[in-house]
């Protein structure tokens, strides 16, 4: 039966250096390790802790973004919301604040729970195509948190909120351990539990998974939800370390970064894959391509084209070949 | 409705009587004259929710806005709408074939600055300049697109960055600004007007009528909607498609290059600032003009009232008056949930097979 | 008929001891005099699985060519590689004795070679008339496509093959079978020298076959090569001239047809000794009926939905297996989905043990234990991008998981069960699905159903597109699963799987109960009169709810 | 939200209309050639029974916004006008362009505008002439002719805001260190202006004063704090900052506390607009200089449009006289800021 498996063995390793799918797997680590790579020759104090501490802390809510975005785009959904998410969040901040910490937090999560339950029952109870039922709350959205927030930047005073801004453990900044907690969780999710998989097989397969008799509605509005909150998250994370809540301007073109992310990190678009390291590099990736032109200090002219050809470079290199 | 369905063994030559076609609805003759005109209409408003809902808004305003139904109003808000219009007919065909294009904001801008620099060189150059180069562009996502076999939705993403990018350099970082000769004919083709509408308008239209006749009448049409139907599918049957692809993302640039160069005609000037963002608005058009945006079927007349829906929303917020800019972002998200929410449950009656 | 012809031969694997003794005549010879089409030392590889190793076949001008092997053997592959699908590793093709090299499946057609593949491939929300002229719609003189006239030139063709449609309806709104036929209505329309058909049957009713057959005929006097491939012998009997063989992507044989006998064939195909497969009959059940409980576990009263349905109602016993017979869009898969909660109702019951189940789900369903095996494995069956392991426990994932999280090791055991009782044929359980062969999809989906333990089992066409090997197995299992207590409903197209599986048949036509044979009834000519509805169907028998399963 | 929502102590108050009113820096007299009513060419007519249409540009989202809109609503109030429609482009042009339109179709009189860019506009002041309604743009000067497409400009010159910019720079670095420039958004007129008068100026006064670094902050805090750390990093020299607008400035502040840096001290920031929070940052030490742009035109566009109809000649451009904060005055001036 299995006499069709047994492949060529002496070709092994030399095909595998010249296997397409090999690109496709590892494509995105090689370029992160290229950037580095470039910078280390060529960038005057790129290679310093507190250098690649800046870059983390600041790739962090993307990542955070990314990694709810990541779920969204597994069920052939997108969510454009993510930003005016974020600003919802940080303009309800500011607001509860006079409660105390936790009470701010869980209002501003419940809220992106919120934002995502409608965009998720948009979806799948009224089976609206997801850029368009996201984007009412993309244009809404924003407009919603600038009512709340009266239009104003409120400076943040909370001690334990800007903590979570600044404070670091073990050395390591709490931004960063979260993003990197939430990714390890998220990948667990995706991997281990059978809300993961049932998500992929949904991205996969709609009406397959519906005839299976996966609860699609429901995991779909979960998945909408969970993205939701993690945008909140990055937001009041992002809030915590700008040291003032800003909805006009926090989250500005989250959505595309998060995409970017997502999509450069090898996750197709058309659903029923995802990869959660995939999209921490990604996100990485681009962090490091903006960082490198900032410090070389090019006109944004230059470096909006260099990006633009850069993840041009980067998808084509982990672009998925079809074997013929 | 059973009277298409494969007919039994015995009685094949013989018409289908459908033996239990109670309730069945009206059964649909299988030859003979058109249906009276109100049913056309009925049915065509059922094809295109979009239309109804347009319909109803227009009519809904007229009654309570006095300065909505005016002519002048209505001169206003189609010339505004005619260059987006333009850029929602190319991202309707990208969209037919299941891709996307985001670029078309970048590369409106950079339309429109190349054609007021080229202008200073007369008529031909204006409108040749901003083509070609924006062409170009649009010609590299669909090769990347079709032959790369990358995904559209991160190729028009870079493009969008790079063309603004290719934009901020020739204008030294948007410090200059390009200025279209006063009274020339370039300037005439933005700003001339026939009974008061605006040459742009006409341009959408006959581009609306030509795009129509394409998409439905030519075997380029039907290999959109084949390509973005199932790819796989139409490369099995044989279709160019990969030629095809390249060629849509070409005509989707094309078309945005000539609706930036409108709109600098119009402006008088090669804006760096504008089309920022109105890849989405074409998209919504589109959307909510029941194209789907997973590819395969869609309609070139049901963007047409996209766009005039969201010319209308917007119209409309100004109308009710002095609301604040946040709240004028809440209510055209509300509204546009209100209208594709609307426009699917129309939709949806009409698949009750 | 055309001279023995052979080609030259691999050689032979290992197995080749035990093999059915090969008509000698069928070997010799190199050049094959009148080829049309030839692929020579030709060999495609996927990642991890050699499909095609080092093939030569030749098809040549007016014959009926039949290829063969069981599923997986590399059929559709040899197919895909002659029309430019895929390229070959190694080897080259010709085309009438020039060498050809197609880029794209448009070159090959371009060539001359008109191809229907495995999986209908239309595209599915365009309309039938569109579907059939894309590429080549008829223009009127200002060059614009003449509507009037391809809806015209549809309906001719198609009434050709006896179908009758409105050109004008959406492709998906049709029925596989249907679909297919559309498909082949396209595929001989064109004007080619070699027309290829992979599968071309496996959702035919029989009256199609018949359809289908008149045109292989008629293409034959034409002069025109047909390359085709089916799993059920009959067929190939009846309309081929030679026939090649494929095994795990190797060539077996090439000869004529008439030299072979069914066994023969059937033991080069599996490379299996003839006894071995003798012992097997034609279709794998058991000669005797089952024994059925006296109260029903599933029963039906009165299901109607909008134009498809009116008033179904069928019971289901425990230990029988129930037939479902019909014509094609006679209500057969709709009935399925609809007892499996996949498909709302205006209105009518269902009821499981003896509970009514209100406003049923598919999952409501499958907690009630009724599985539905759908008969469309592409587009309501696999999740192609997920691993041969995760088809298998998509259903059953929650019951294999503890608080959410999946257990690995538990997932292994079922699908290692199934992957050796189903005899799937994939590189490993992490293989994707959608790189499988079309037959070892099916058992994929199978297995599927089967590692639920439901208690009625609902089977729409569960041995479309499977190899004679693998369909005995089918049936087989299907025959145990009904010994062991469970209740199964088949739906076939296949009659004589419908005779000889089911203890009862159900026959629906336009939606609506037409009749039901039980007992001695269950032959094929009572069953082709009520299908073929000569007389109307016995009025005591509409309600089959009511009878006596005996 | 807000029904039972509760705020941390410090509210900011929003900004008193009433104080820091603007001042015209040149009066009537700047150019010799004035723009009557007779030479525009539009009917006379009484504010108090007028439709007055207000366009603003951005969304009303930072405080220099706010308070622009605020302060031409209360003054409409103020004089009395029959009705004041308002609209915001949300920084789209072609929005505005409409907005323009649609408030001449619903009868507006005499129009205010904030443009959203200098060029560009033209369809809307022609719509606008056709009709015969005066246009009176504030803010931002339009590349079109004065008292023909519009009356006039109020607003402040941003070629002088950078230079004024520069000056403080040279007065707190003692004209000498690396300075780093936090742009505007790109394309956008404000910094390409803002961007000049200040490179210039220093090339001309400070030669000592070297510019490392010019990176676009998108005017947005978050994106002034985020370049701020990635030049913190990548150029450890920088001595000094200057902000196109406070936001930017007060991003750049954050990130230099978080690097351990003392802002005003170790590194000079220097910022145009002078928002309540810049000076209140001055105040606290942590800032260099504010170069206002005041924003509250609505006393001078409504006294300018009253002049206007009483047939006085007006200039072409009314620039007006812009402060500036540094530590001396701060404190002081922190009510009058917006
Ligand atoms: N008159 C009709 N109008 C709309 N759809 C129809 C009509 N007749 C049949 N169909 C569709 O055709 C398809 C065929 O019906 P169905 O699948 O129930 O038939 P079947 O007996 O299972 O035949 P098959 O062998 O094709 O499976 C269904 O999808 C049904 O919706
Ligand atoms: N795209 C692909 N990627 C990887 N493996 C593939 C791919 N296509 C086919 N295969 C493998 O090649 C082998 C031959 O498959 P093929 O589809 O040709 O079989 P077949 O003879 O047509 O079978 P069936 O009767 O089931 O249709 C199988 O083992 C299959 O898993
Ligand atoms: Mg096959
Ligand atoms: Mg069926």
């Amino acid at each position: 039966m299995t006499q069709a498996t047994l492949s060529t063995p002496a070709a092994r390793p030399l095909a595998r250096l010249r296997d397409p799918a090999w690109y496709q797997e590892y494509g995105v680590y090689l370029a992160v390790a290229v950037v580095l790579l470039f910078n280390a020759l060529f960038t005057e104090h790129f290679m310093t802790a507190d250098n690649l501490r800046t870059q983390l802390v600041q790739v962090a809510p993307i990542v955070i973004v990314a990694l709810g975005m990541a779920l969204v785009i597994g069920t052939e959904g997108v969510d454009l919301s993510v930003g005016s998410t974020m600003a919802v969040a940080a303009a309800l901040l500011p607001l509860y604040l006079g409660y105390g910490l936790v009470p701010a937090l869980v209002m501003a999560l419940l809220a992106g729970a919120l934002v995502g339950a409608v965009n998720g029952t948009l979806v799948s109870l009224v089976g609206l195509q997801p850029i368009v039922a996201t984007l009412a709350l993309f244009v809404g959205g924003r407009g919603l948190a600038l009512v709340m927030a009266d239009g104003q930047l409120k400076q943040i005073v909370n001690p334990d909120l800007l903590s979570l801004g600044t404070g670091s453990f073990l050395g390591i900044p709490l931004v960063v351990l979260i993003a990197a907690v939430l990714a390890v969780a998220v990948a667990f999710l995706v991997q281990r539990t059978t809300f993961g998989r049932q998500v992929v097989a949904i991205g996969g397969n709609r009406s397959a998974a519906s005839l299976a008799g996966l609860p699609v509605r429901r995991v779909l509005i979960g998945v909408y939800m969970l993205c939701g909150v993690l945008a909140a998250l990055a937001g009041i994370l992002a809030t915590a370390r700008l040291t003032a809540s800003d909805p006009s301007s926090l989250g500005t073109l989250m959505e595309l970064s998060a995409i970017t992310a997502v999509v450069v990190g090898g996750t197709p678009l058309n659903g029923g894959s995802i990869r959660v390291l995939g999209t921490v590099a990604g996100a990485l990736l681009m962090q490091l391509l903006r960082a490198t032109l900032v410090k070389h200090d090019l006109p944004d002219s230059t470096a909006q084209i260099a990006q633009a050809a850069i993840i041009i470079a980067a998808v084509y290199v982990a672009r998925e070949r079809r074997s013929r | 409705m059973n009277e298409t369905s494969p007919a039994p063994v015995a009685q094949a030559p013989a018409p289908r009587k459908t033996p239990a076609a109670a309730g069945g609805g009206a059964p649909r003759p299988v030859t003979g004259a058109p249906p009276p005109l109100g049913q056309r209409l009925a049915e065509l408003l059922q094809r295109q929710g979009v239309l109804a809902v347009l319909l109803t808004v227009v009519i809904v305003a007229s009654f309570i806005y006095p300065t909505f139904a005016t002519l002048d109003n209505a001169r206003g808000v189609t010339v505004q709408a005619s260059f987006l219009a333009v850029v929602a007919l190319g991202m309707t065909m990208v969209i037919i074939t299941g891709g996307i294009d985001l670029s078309v904001g970048s590369v409106f801008a950079l339309g429109g600055v190349l054609a007021a620099w080229a202008s200073q060189w007369g008529f031909l150059a204006a409108l040749f300049v901003p083509l070609v180069v924006c062409g170009a562009i649009g010609l590299l996502n669909g090769f990347l697109v079709a032959r790369a076999g990358m995904a559209p939705f991160i190729v028009t993403l870079a493009t969008l960055l790079g063309a603004r990018g290719i934009l901020l350099a020739f204008t030294d970082e948007g410090a200059t600004t390009y200025l279209v000769p006063k009274g020339s004919a370039f300037a005439e083709l933005g700003q001339g007007s026939v009974r008061g509408f605006g040459y742009p308008i006409l341009i959408a239209l006959v581009l609306f009528g030509i795009g129509g006749l394409v998409l439905q009448r030519t075997s380029f049409g039907q290999t959109l909607f084949a390509v973005g139907g199932s790819s796989d599918a139409a490369t099995l049957m044989g279709l160019p498609v990969a030629r095809t692809k390249v060629l849509v993302y070409a005509l989707s640039g094309l078309l945005a290059g000539l609706a930036g160069a409108l709109n600098a005609a119009r402006l008088s000037s090669g804006v760096t600032i504008v089309g920022v963002g109105m890849e989405l608005d074409a998209i919504s058009a589109v959307v909510i003009g029941g194209t789907l945006l997973i590819g395969g079927a869609g309609s070139i007349s049901g963007t047409l009232w996209g766009v005039l829906l969201l010319a209308v929303i917007q119209n409309l917020i100004n109308q009710i008056g002095s609301l604040n800019s946040s709240y004028q972002s809440v209510v055209s998200g509300g509204f546009l949930i209100v209208v594709v929410v609307a426009q699917r449950y129309l939709a949806r009656s009409r698949r009750t097979t | 008929m055309a001279p023995p012809e052979a080609v030259p031969q691999p050689p032979e694997p290992g197995a080749a001891a035990k093999e059915a003794p090969v008509p000698a005549a069928a070997e010799e010879i190199t050049a094959p005099a009148g080829a049309v089409l030839e692929a020579r030392s030709v060999s495609k590889r996927f990642p991890g699985v050699v499909a095609l190793d080092d093939v030569t076949f030749s098809l040549r001008a007016g014959e009926t060519h039949a290829l063969v092997g069981e599923n997986g053997a590399g059929k559709s592959t040899l197919i895909k590689v002659l029309t430019g699908v895929y390229q070959p590793d190694e080897g080259e093709l010709r085309l009438t004795g020039q060498q050809v090299s197609f880029a794209r499946p448009f070159e090959a057609q371009q060539a001359g070679i008109s191809t229907i593949y495995q999986e209908v491939n239309l595209v599915p929300l365009m309309s039938v008339a569109r579907n059939i002229f894309l590429g080549r719609e008829p223009k009127n003189r200002f060059g614009l496509i003449d509507f009037g006239r391809m809806h015209r030139e549809t309906t001719e063709l198609l009434d050709g093959f006896g179908v009758r449609v409105d050109p004008k309806r959406p492709l998906h709104t049709l029925g596989i079978g249907t679909q297919q036929m559309v498909a082949l209505a396209r595929a001989v329309s064109v004007n080619a020298q070699v027309v290829i058909m992979d599968e071309p049957t496996s959702s035919l009713e029989p009256r199609e076959v018949e359809t289908l057959f008149r045109v292989i005929e008629d293409l034959r006097e034409r002069g025109i090569a047909v390359l085709y491939v089916s799993h059920r012998m009959d067929e190939l009997y009846r309309i081929c001239d030679r026939v090649t063989v494929l095994r795990d992507g190797r060539h077996i044989h090439t000869g004529d047809l008439a030299d072979l006998d069914r066994m023969q064939l059937v033991s080069m195909m599996l490379g299996r000794d003839m006894a071995e497969v003798s012992r097997s009959g034609l279709t794998s059940f058991g000669p005797e009926g089952h024994d059925a409980a006296r109260t029903p576990v599933l029963t039906a009263t009165g299901l109607s939905r909008n134009h498809q349905l009116h008033h179904i109602s069928l019971s289901l016993y425990a230990g029988e297996v129930l037939g479902l017979g019909g014509l094609l869009g006679s209500g057969r898969s709709e009935t399925a989905k609809a007892l499996a909660g996949a498909l709302s109702l205006d209105s009518g019951e269902i009821g499981v043990g003896g509970r009514t189940l209100r406003r049923l789900t598919s999952a409501g369903a499958i907690r009630a234990g009724i599985s539905l095996l759908p008969e469309d494995r592409k587009a309501e069956g696999i999740v192609p991008g997920l691993s041969v392991r995760e088809n298998i426990v998509l259903a059953a994932m929650p019951r294999l998981s503890r608080a959410g999280v999946v257990s690995r090791a538990r997932q292994d055991r079922i699908v290692d069960i199934f992957m050796k009782r189903l005899r799937i044929k994939a590189a490993s359980p992490e293989q994707k699905v959608g790189e499988l062969s079309g037959g070892n999809q099916q058992k994929v989906l199978l297995a599927r159903w089967l590692c639920l333990e439901p208690k009625v089992l609902l089977l729409d066409e569960p041995t479309r597109g499977i190899d004679v090997g693998a369909k005995a197995e089918v049936q087989s299992l299907i025959d145990d699963l009904a010994r062991e207590g469970l209740a199964v409903l088949l739906i076939s197209s296949d009659i004589e799987e419908l005779i000889e599986g089911a203890d009862r048949i159900v026959v629906l036509r336009g939606g609506a109960v037409a009749g039901e044979l039980a007992g001695d009834e269950v032959a094929e000519s009572h069953l082709l009169e009520v299908l073929a509805d000569h007389s109307p169907a016995p009025a005591g028998k509409a309600p089959a709810a009511q009878e006596d399963p005996r | 939200a807000s029904g039972c929502s509760k705020s941390e102590g410090s509210d900011n108050a929003s900004a008193d209309s009433s104080q820091g009113a603007q001042a015209a820096k040149s009066p009537e007299t700047s150019s010799g050639s004035g723009c009557s009513l007779q030479t525009y060419g539009s009917p006379k007519l009484d504010l108090k029974d007028a439709v007055v249409g207000f366009s603003q540009s951005e969304k009303e989202a930072n405080p220099f916004r706010i308070a622009e809109t605020q302060s031409i609503k209360d003054e409409a109030k103020k004089v009395g006008v029959k009705k004041l429609l308002t609209t915001n482009a949300q920084s789209q042009l072609s929005k505005q362009i409409s907005d323009i339109q649609d408030m001449l179709s619903q009868g507006a009189q005499f129009l205010i505008v904030a443009p959203l860019n200098s060029d560009g506009l033209e369809p809307a002041l022609k719509a606008a002439a056709a009709k015969k309604v005066p246009v009176l743009t504030i803010d931002r000067k339009l590349n079109s002719t004065a008292c023909k497409d519009y009356v006039a400009f109020l607003g402040s010159d941003f070629v002088e805001q950078g230079k004024r910019a520069a000056d403080a720079m040279i007065k707190t670095t003692s004209g000498k260190g690396k300075v780093a420039i936090l742009l505007g958004a790109s394309g956008n007129n404000v910094t390409t202006d803002r961007t000049k008068g200040f490179v210039d100026q220093l090339k001309a006064k400070a030669p000592g004063l070297e510019i490392v670094a010019q990176q676009t902050g998108e005017f947005a805090r978050d994106k002034g704090q985020q370049v701020m750390e990635q030049l913190i990093q990548s150029k450890p020299d920088i001595t000094a900052v200057y902000a196109e607008n406070d936001e930017m400035g007060l991003g750049a502040v954050t990130a230099l506390k978080a690097a351990g840096k003392k802002p005003g001290k170790d590194v000079k920031i220097v910022s145009v607009d002078g928002t309540r929070n810049a000076v209140q940052a001055l105040v606290n030490g942590e800032y260099n200089a504010v170069i206002e742009s005041n924003p509250r035109f609505g006393p001078l566009a409504f006294a300018t449009a009253q002049k206007f109809y009483g047939g006085e000649e007006i200039p072409e451009n009314v620039i007006i006289s812009d402060r500036a904060y540094d530590e001396t005055n701060a404190k002081a001036s922190l009510g009058g800021a917006f």
